[in-house]
């Protein structure tokens, strides 16, 4: 009963940590621009929190580099059990346009385990937003 | 990042030890809000900042190694995502550094074309730091409304483009996409809707005092220094340096645009807020007479795969400032070498200038200040050197300890930090930060 | 070509080189490595070329060729000078224009040229911590991308 | 310390009370595309040729060419390849789409494509009969 509680409201308050794994930004603004009044992400309780010791959910941008490689496993073990992992853009799928580039990798999937992939490159906010509904199971 | 320090900064910390006012501060690497991670070492001297060591690398890809072995058209969609906020211009210049190689003309719609976009872009970012520098100071209504009018020349530049960021209308000697139909009056009448919000942010940042506050006297530079440490942009143009590359050496079709340069010497956080937002003014003026006069003619000349041999460079002035690519053929379907230099680069020994002797809670105002393509507002680790404890901040912590400092009125239940309360080390201790 | 660099062109010859114009607007000046910083004090200070865009660095083959990238108005000024790729040492010029510092470090990375007398040298810029000491600088042309990777452990582990 | 005098800010906030709410109703209802929206890429087998064009072009390596066996035209042989695309890596550039000289690439309108498994990515319509 406590479990199907708080299960119902960890889904209905997702708390979203956002990580930049060398990204180019165009993700990151995406991400931020799905905070703002015109697509405002907050109505389906989704919030940026500062530390990922508080978040369910980690949203990674970027192809991982070999010096971010290991500050996000670290964030991604800070992150408390159960946690969810959103690769947002076309680099963190699969490198993107940086696949063969020397200093980056091929996705974050080699790092962390993911949950959800959001391609695009930057996806629009509401392709954010579907992807974290998905993930949340609130649209099929 | 609240792991353990790792024996390296222990090492450093330790260094320190004998000088037992100064504490090390590293700053970075990762930030939860928005900005890309960057790390920085600040030697603070209680609450003062004595002296700054950087460490960008974090979103080191190394796309230069890359551009020698792919083709060169591809480089130009790589180059476009260099950065997410000013990605057309990498792709401008990157382009017109090629062009000169070739001896083809850009036809003067192109030019046209490419203009309208380079200014588009120029009105998003500023937009977008404008809002940024009101979630830094506290002020988060500003941030809201200015992303949100950031929408409408998103959608303008989606509308001609086919995505709201990375562009891709540059090719070679020509843009790939014609301006659309009927789109002239909405663009004007889109302009000018921002021209009146813009001067209302005038109005609401001379007048807020949570602006003021935050912004006014913080961040000072001499003219002199910015030019000696070669500050480029609005970092040059907010102390009285007519550096504009627009201006300067014009590029597409700046020639034949009038052009507003605007200068300040003024020169704090507060001057640039202005500066911005006038700038954002004189570019959709630009935009409107650029749609106004567009010439009729072809968009494109196609041109072959292989480039002939010799080196050729170009500048342009990206939003953050002037961005330089150099470029060298020898004669083959990919480059020999290419080399780009972004403004943030450009811009950073100045930052590292400003922020000595500014305070703790000036940290986020002060990066934020310079447009930083990187700079990291999150996850300051704190050490003490007396007792060598260590603790973290977020970058939403550093921020309301900015706030408290400046505002001890509004949240003091909340961390009772307040202004002159002793050592900035011992409070946050005993506060169990 | 503007005055001042008709300024610069004849300082140049008495300096033993001379201004060539590539295309209108941009020249470029070859000066060996020992009167580098003469003509650039000069080019600073006397002829107010200020402005140092950056620095960029070419792998020639035997030699590494290091540019730096002027620009005074409409005008860009590419100084250039070699640097033996056996022994890449190259003076520093932070103390004429402070602004050089990073652009110093940064050749100091990807090409592995020491500038002696910059205040940051001993500072890694862009590369990861972890970068191998016994790997050749990165943007070095026998330096190959695959075997970065490699050793950086970036090779995505397929099924 | 209490503010002293109200800023501008303090009319508008006002205003946008009155106003209404700029948020878009999605998902709950779909949004109006511009034309040249660029979303996902999609083939129409019947057009293309297998002449692989496109995945010379692209930057992001996103397109392999995958060997379906042979066929005869006169004497020879010929190798029937087929594109194979890995859009999880898709940039939506476009410059596949603009060098199809067979018109058998566009770049759709559909931007939901939010999946938890990366074998849902890949498009393999030109390859599978």
């Amino acid at each position: 009963m406590l479990e199907k509680l708080t299960n119902w409201s960890r889904k209905r308050s997702p708390w979203v940590f956002h990580i930049n794994a060398s990204s180019c930004n165009g993700c990151d603004i995406e991400l931020v621009a799905s905070l703002t009044p015109r697509y405002d992400i907050e109505r389906f309780g989704a919030v940026l929190v500062p530390s990922p010791k508080h978040a369910d959910v980690l949203i990674v941008t970027g192809v991982v580099n070999a010096q971010t490689r290991d500050r996000l496993r670290r964030v991604y073990e800070q992150v408390p059990e159960p946690k969810h992992v959103i690769a947002i853009g076309a680099c963190a799928a699969a490198g993107g346009v940086f696949k063969g580039c020397y200093n980056a990798g091929q996705g974050i999937q080699d790092v962390i385990p993911v949950d959800m992939f959001i391609p695009g490159c930057p996806p629009r906010p509401e392709a954010i937003m579907y992807g974290v509904l998905k993930l949340l199971g609130e649209v099929k | 990042m609240s792991t353990p320090p790792n024996q390296q900064r222990r090492e450093e910390s330790a260094g320190l030890m004998e000088y037992s006012t100064e504490s090390l501060v590293p700053f970075g690497p990762i930030h939860p809000a928005l900005k890309e991670p960057e790390y920085f070492k600040l030697v603070l001297e209680g609450e003062r900042i004595v002296k700054v060591i950087p460490r960008i690398g974090y979103v080191h890809r190394g796309l230069e190694k890359a551009a020698e072995s792919r083709p060169w058209v591809q480089n130009m969609y790589m180059f476009e995502r260099t950065c997410g906020i000013c990605s057309f211009v990498h792709s401008l210049c990157y382009g017109q550094a090629v062009e000169e190689l070739t001896l083809y003309q850009v036809p003067r719609r192109a030019k046209y074309i490419r203009t309208i976009i380079a200014e588009m872009e120029r009105i998003h970012s500023h937009l977008l730091w404008v809002g940024l520098m009101g979630h830094w100071a506290g002020f988060d209504t500003l941030f809201m409304w200015v992303w949100n009018d950031r929408e409408v020349v998103l959608d303008l530049v989606e509308a001609i483009s086919g995505n709201r960021v990375h562009k891709s209308m540059n090719a070679f000697c020509g843009v790939r996409r014609d301006m659309p139909e009927n789109m002239e009056d909405r663009i004007v009448e889109r302009m000018k809707f921002l021209t009146d919000r813009a001067r209302y942010y005038r109005d609401v940042i001379d007048t807020e005092e949570t602006m003021l506050k935050r912004t006014e006297n913080i961040g000072r530079v001499s003219a002199d220094t910015a030019e000696k440490l070669c500050a480029v942009g609005p970092m040059a143009r907010y102390v009285g340096l007519k550096r504009d590359v627009r201006l300067n050496d014009p590029y597409a079709a700046y020639d034949e645009v009038p052009l507003d340069v605007i200068t300040t010497t003024q020169g704090d956080v507060h001057a640039l807020l202005r500066l911005r937002l006038d700038e954002l003014v004189a570019s959709a003026n630009m935009v409107t007479y650029a749609v106004k006069n567009l010439p009729d003619g072809p968009i494109r000349v196609k041109i072959p795969p292989i480039i002939p041999a010799g080196e050729h460079s170009s500048h342009c002035e990206a939003p953050r400032g002037e961005i330089f690519y150099f470029v060298k053929s020898s004669g083959g379907r990919t480059p020999e070498r290419v080399k780009s230099r972004q403004p943030t680069m450009a811009n950073l020994p100045t930052a590292l200038e400003l922020l000595k002797g500014q305070t703790l809670a000036d940290i986020p105002v002060v990066l934020t200040a310079i447009d930083p393509c990187f700079g990291c507002m999150d996850r300051m680790s704190f050490y003490d050197t007396e007792t060598n404890r260590s603790w973290t901040w977020s970058g939403e912590e550093l921020r309301q300890y900015g706030i408290n400092y400046y505002f001890p009125e509004r949240s003091k239940k909340q961390h009772g930090l307040t202004k002159g309360d002793g050592p900035l080390t011992n409070r946050c201790l005993r506060d169990g930060f | 070509m503007s005055e001042t660099l008709s300024q610069l062109g004849k300082y140049a010859e008495e300096a033993g080189t001379k201004v060539t114009s590539l295309r209108k607007n941009e020249s470029t000046v070859e000066v060996s490595q020992d009167r580098l910083k003469a003509f650039l004090a000069h080019l600073v200070n006397d002829v107010h070329v200020r402005h140092l865009m950056t620095i960029t660095g070419l792998d020639l083959g035997q030699t590494l060729a290091v540019i730096y990238n002027f620009s005074l108005e409409r005008d860009t000024i590419h100084v250039r000078t070699l640097v033996p790729k056996a022994k890449p040492v190259a003076a520093s010029i932070c103390d004429i224009v402070p602004g050089a510092v990073l652009y110093e470090m940064e050749l100091h990375d990807m090409f592995g040229i020491e500038f002696v007398g910059n205040p940051l040298k001993d500072q890694k810029l862009l590369p990861p911590e972890e970068w191998p000491a016994d790997l050749p600088p990165p943007l070095l042309k026998t330096t190959k991308a695959d075997q970065i990777r490699r050793r950086l452990g970036l090779e995505a582990a397929k099924p | 310390m209490p503010v002293k005098k109200t800023g501008a800010a303090v009319p508008e906030m006002f205003r946008f009370m009155l106003e209404k709410p700029s948020t878009e109703a999605y998902p709950f209802k779909s949004i109006q595309l511009p034309q040249r929206f660029r979303g996902k890429l999609d083939i129409d087998p019947a057009k293309c040729t297998g002449c692989q064009v496109c995945s010379l072009v692209c930057p992001a390596s996103v397109i392999t060419m995958v060997d379906l066996g042979t066929r005869k035209v006169g004497d020879r042989e010929l190798k029937i390849r087929r594109p194979l695309f890995d859009l999880s890596t898709c940039i939506f550039c476009g410059e596949c789409v603009d060098n199809c000289a067979f018109n058998a690439l566009e770049l759709t309108k559909q931007f939901e494509t939010a999946t938890p498994n990366k074998a849902d990515l890949l498009m393999n319509k030109a390859i599978v009969k």
